[in-house]
């Protein structure tokens, strides 16, 4: 099983984090995009933005200090940022339909080398979760995946074309997985950085698609 | 001017005049906002055929709070409208699964931004709208659409609710309420988008004119009935999160 | 000119004030309909809403106690009462198209027997005045009117039909001038009470269209 | 984190970027909520070719403010977008009505909650919606209009801002706000809807944390710049109501 090597969940959320740019806005999604939150990335001023209406949260609350009526979109009692404001529902996808939000960070199952990807219904199964997924995938400014790099039993999620219902498509800019950080670029994936640990034949091995690989490919970075 | 109080004593008396097929709608994102009392209290009533909208079915978390799903359960309900119908994650199976996949209840799964929306639109007397949400996706398959300044944007309808199930943390005797944080998340647009609109609060009803005009969250125009929730055990409250089971 | 006989404008605002029911939600446009907030109903809880976002507002502010960033629909410094809360434009919009408004009171420059009503737009005017005159006439449960009976040069204002642009169509339910209470009633208008000094012949010759006269006229109720 | 003050120090500083040929809407109803600073700032910054957003083009009130026809009159606007472009009494003549007449700007008239709700939408990503508001007038003359459970709507479509400039009582130097009162009318849907907000404040700016996350009206991310109003006669407040000319 794949989710045993390379970087494990805090630091796939870390290698993101790095991403975000002073100012940004960023929306995280449930399970690993939560504990981007908790990355330090120095002193770059983020608003991270939940979709039931919490703007500007922090790390999650420790324990015995949480306010129960306080949660991020994982459920888990978060912290207020000083300068935080609360907002409803529809004003809160306002903003994430209205353009505000610079990148949203999800899980997914699989993501198409064309931007695709899929995180909302399991194969062969009646109904789905789609949460706030559409919403956000559709509008945001960039969309940021986490996801381990095979599925459970060996199967690449870095694919030629996604196999489960699409989310949205044509929206991925970057994909961080246990085994690096990787870019759709149309005809396939360009690893932009690979995990200590994992060799470049495991990757062409685990990505379902064409793989571009870098003339001086870097080892994923991990600190800010 | 004699204003009436709209306090009710019990959440029993509360929802007693719910009928058979009503359209309710029910507050809350994972535990804040979600109007555990109300949802016990409509259990106990009975009313069937009902069509419930909320954020999820629930029953994810461990211990079990009143949601939507032990409604499924009792057989009190037609129809589910939510931005979850299933766990995204295969280990997971959810109560609700079981009765939807038998066909014994219906669902519509809607992206929850559109699922704000169209409640918003049925309070703010906006039939339809247009959005980019789920364009390209199965849940636009079929649907109509419509290329404004170039981009393809999906037609919705507004969603509106005989009653809304609402939880906040303060009200006045007028109805006025005001939601601590993430409390609020969909219950002010499910108030506008309803007839009728029933309000559990943490807090002790204060008085007319206690509350800052300034600071109402949601306006008492929109709400009909409050009832205050009593200490635990006999009142139910949000709890600290438990670990999803795996 | 019609406007010296009759009822006077706080009269005509005090007999529409005395219409509103316990529990209506009233909103009262530019000019006389304002005055209704002023007219003493008794213990009828009425919630007065303006289309600034003002929930429960009452009387005019007494000279030297106004709050300068609390007005009315037509500029005026008003004060709250207790319970009132306040809304952006949007959410105030909202409650009118969202059917809220028991009633929307407004002045109007002629009203047709099929309760269609002008009230934007002068004659070879370009451009207008529209407010929110006609979200509240397209929404709000009931539709009263208050005007002069006649032009200032003395032609009807209550008209077989609107030579005016419309604000709104079959909407009006009842209107209040100088000379009584009229209802549109499709094929005319129906007198329902007539105003003190004012003679059944004056309002023949007053009204553009057929006047339907009930067999106890009644004079018009001067208190609640 | 270091979060950088919104606050500039003038208002001549917090207008100078605007182009020629931006789109700017001005908060206000009567005088609440009238950016009558960032106004004057724009008159003598002097950009032009301007498509200007308000309920009103003004100047129907003695003493006369500034407002969007001193603009107008200055040479420095294309077209306006408001609900009245035009008093409704035949003995008052507006400002704007000259210029209008003669063809030296264009106007395009809007029913007032229809021009919240476009602005609204601009700012929550929905290209269009449906409205009963104006079917069967002359302003939806060879308009599209739609059929939706037995009644007709007319479509509308958003109506995006480069600027929003606006009025606020109180800000945090990260540009939370707050309105007193009928200040806030169409301040904050102008704020979602622009690229850059500008706000003018009455009170001194605040730091980031003294505003109560449950009580912000309008949220930081919203805000720009912000500029602190100073004392009369420098800066400019609203004055009591003079009746209108007659």
């Amino acid at each position: 099983m794949s989710g045993t090597k390379g970087l494990n969940r805090q630091q796939m959320a870390d290698r993101i984090a790095f991403e975000f740019q002073d100012g940004w806005i960023v929306n995280l999604g449930v399970g690993i995009p939560t504990m981007c939150s908790n990355t330090d990335i120095g002193d770059r001023d983020i608003t991270y933005h939940s979709e039931n209406g919490v703007i500007g949260y922090g790390p999650i609350a420790p324990q015995g200090e949480e306010d129960l009526n306080l949660v991020n979109a994982g459920g888990q009692n978060v912290t207020l940022k000083a300068g935080a404001a609360v907002v409803h529902h529809a004003d809160s996808f306002a903003i994430i339909r209205g353009g505000r939000i610079d990148v949203t960070v999800m899980g997914a199952y699989e993501v198409a080398c064309n931007g695709d990807f899929a995180n909302w219904k399991i194969a062969g199964q009646k109904g789905g979760g789609i949460g706030g997924a559409m919403d956000l995938a559709a509008c945001a400014r960039r969309v940021f995946i986490i996801m381990e790099q095979t599925t459970r039993s060996g199967a690449p999620r870095l694919v030629a074309q996604c196999a489960l219902p699409v989310t949205a498509r044509g929206v991925v800019k970057l994909v961080a997985t246990n085994y690096g950080l990787f870019e759709p670029i149309g005809d396939g994936f360009r690893i932009r950085e690979i995990a200590p640990g994992v060799t470049l034949d495991e990757v062409h091995a685990t990505v379902g698609c064409k793989l571009t690989v870098p003339e001086n490919l870097l080892t994923v970075r991990l600190v800010s | 001017m004699t204003q009436k109080s709209k306090q009710v004593g019990t959440f029993r008396e509360a929802v007693q005049d719910v009928p058979d097929g009503a359209t309710i709608a029910f507050g809350g994102f994972a535990m804040p906002g979600v109007p555990f009392n109300l949802i016990k209290a409509l259990l106990e009533h009975g009313a069937k055929q009902l069509t419930l909208v909320a954020n999820t079915t629930g029953g994810a978390q461990q211990p079990r709070m009143p949601d939507i799903g032990m409604l499924v359960e009792n057989g009190q309900v037609r129809k589910v409208i939510c931005a979850f119908t299933a766990s995204t994650r295969p280990t997971d199976v959810i109560p609700f699964t079981k009765y939807y996949e038998s066909g014994e209840v219906d669902a519509e799964l809607v992206p929850q931004g559109t699922l704000a929306e169209r409640l918003r639109a049925a309070g703010a007397g906006i039939p339809a709208f247009y959005t980019p949400t789920a364009v390209g996706t199965e849940l636009a398959a079929g649907r109509e659409t419509r290329v404004i300044n170039g981009r393809e944007y999906l037609l919705e309808y507004a969603l509106p609710l005989d009653y809304a199930f609402i939880r906040a943390t303060r009200a006045d005797a007028s109805g006025n309420l005001q939601f601590h944080r993430s409390q609020r998340n969909f219950c002010p647009v499910m108030a506008t988008a309803a007839r009728v609109t029933i309000a559990e609060v943490d807090d002790h009803i204060v008085p007319v004119g206690t509350i800052d005009p300034d600071q109402v969250h949601t306006a008492g125009i929109f709400v009909h009935r409050l009832v205050k929730v009593p200490p635990a055990p006999e009142g139910l409250w949000p709890t600290r999160r438990q670990e999803r089971r795996r």
